[in-house]
């Protein structure tokens, strides 16, 4: 896994790139936490180049949005990959999590 | 006809990738569909985390035993550790709905594999047995 | 620290790319060069070729047991099979110039390979030793 | 591995993808001792979706080399990404072996 903060349009966006697993899920966290501590107001998840997401990667994703919820920030995903829209969609998190199919779909939302 | 392969791998979570990518040319092997290939392969990951996980408690220094058995009529994957012996009891994922960090993994095996059972004569540690008919 | 990761898997050819795919893994975990990736993959996998040609001459239902350790200083790759012992005199690849086919595959594994060496303790079947030191 | 034939400009091609190795390696024989048993006079061989080789394939082409040779055909290589091209002259095959970069080029050699 790779990860990347960007400024897009003044939108904090974090893109991540391969195997999101145990291994790589805390590092991950660690990313995500450091823009909710910021009290980010919305944050954008890109998850266009992942190739493979588990239930550790999901529960990081599920903590950053209830920690947003607290103070009002939206957690928000765009280009999710099919086989992990499914993934989202058995565990019921379609909808609680906010899905766009592009970035800008996403900051114009 | 009977194929077995057998890994024995550190329980250090960078080698779950190796688990990943053996189950995945198992099953491109085998010519499994490609959505069920993936299924099995998050849901043998998932089985592995949780040995890390709960059984040797975050320890990535000990064992992890896979072994995948392939016939004409089912897949079956076992998995081995020598650390906690689980309760059965609490083998079990929260309610889907109750939506909150974790609880996920053994939805996510079980939603693929028909067969999802401790092997009780395993004595120390757990043996856990994981089969897919095919239809 | 030292890790080992042992994989016990049929001798049908079918099976190399299952080889292929861990050696590569474990490669990448260990941040190995990826051009010394590529030179590892390429050697375990004709060293598990020749274990089906010539110790199990050409049967696949046999077994093959590979065994990767890691230490900082080196990469080990034992495999081991209960086939034909070899003579250890005809374990030599052809002249590089006299192009034929054929008498590549101990060139390709001593090219990256700082010891290649057959156990002589061994008694039935063979194990192969291969290291490469991290210079 | 997945081979095709391809008719290109009145050229016989065998185009390859993915992986040649012990376990695939006499598919690719079949096909090329196909058009060698039919005497042709040129054989392209388009490696550039190849993604690995080991000494059985190479084994392969030295063979199609050989028995060209006998009746004067020419087997060409195109498009050899360059993990392979080391190969290729790691085992002095380099020498033998008709390279271009790509199938026009060889047509046109
Ligand atoms: N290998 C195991 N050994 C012991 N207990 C386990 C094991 N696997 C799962 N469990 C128990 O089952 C529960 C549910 O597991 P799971 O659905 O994977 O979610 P999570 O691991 O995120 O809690 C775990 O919290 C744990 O109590
Ligand atoms: N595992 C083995 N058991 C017995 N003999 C072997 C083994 N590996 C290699 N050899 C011998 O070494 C020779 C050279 O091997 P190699 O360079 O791989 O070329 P090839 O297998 O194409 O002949 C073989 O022809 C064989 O006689």
């Amino acid at each position: 896994m790779k990860i990347k903060s960007i400024d897009y349009k003044g939108k904090k966006i974090i893109a991540i790139t391969g195997d999101i697993d145990m291994y790589s899920s805390p590092e991950l966290r660690d990313e995500m936490m450091a823009h909710i501590s910021k009290k980010a107001t919305a944050l954008y998840i890109d998850l266009e180049s992942v190739t493979y997401i588990d239930s550790s990667g999901i529960a990081t994703f599920v903590e950053g949005l209830k920690c947003m919820k607290l103070y009002g920030g939206k957690l928000q995903f765009c280009g999710i990959p099919n086989s992990i829209l499914e993934i989202f969609r058995f565990s019921k998190l379609d909808r609680v999590f906010e899905i766009h199919s592009t970035v800008d779909d996403a900051i114009n939302s | 006809m009977k194929d077995s392969i057998t890994v024995s791998i550190p329980s250090h979570p960078k080698y779950l990738s190796v688990i990943r990518a053996i189950t995945d040319r198992i099953g491109q092997i085998h010519e499994m569909d490609e959505k069920v290939i993936g299924d099995i392969r998050l849901a043998v990951d998932e089985a592995c985390s949780n040995v890390i996980k709960h059984a040797y408690k975050g320890d990535v220094s000990r064992k992890i035993i896979i072994k995948y058995t392939i016939k004409p009529d089912k897949f079956q994957v076992v998995i081995e550790d020598n650390g906690l012996t689980a309760r059965r009891k609490a083998l079990k994922g929260r309610d889907l709905d109750d939506i909150r960090p974790g609880g996920l993994g053994i939805h996510f095996i079980k939603r693929v594999f028909d067969v999802f059972e401790l092997d009780e004569k395993k004595k120390k540690g757990n043996r856990l047995i994981l089969v897919k008919y095919f239809k």
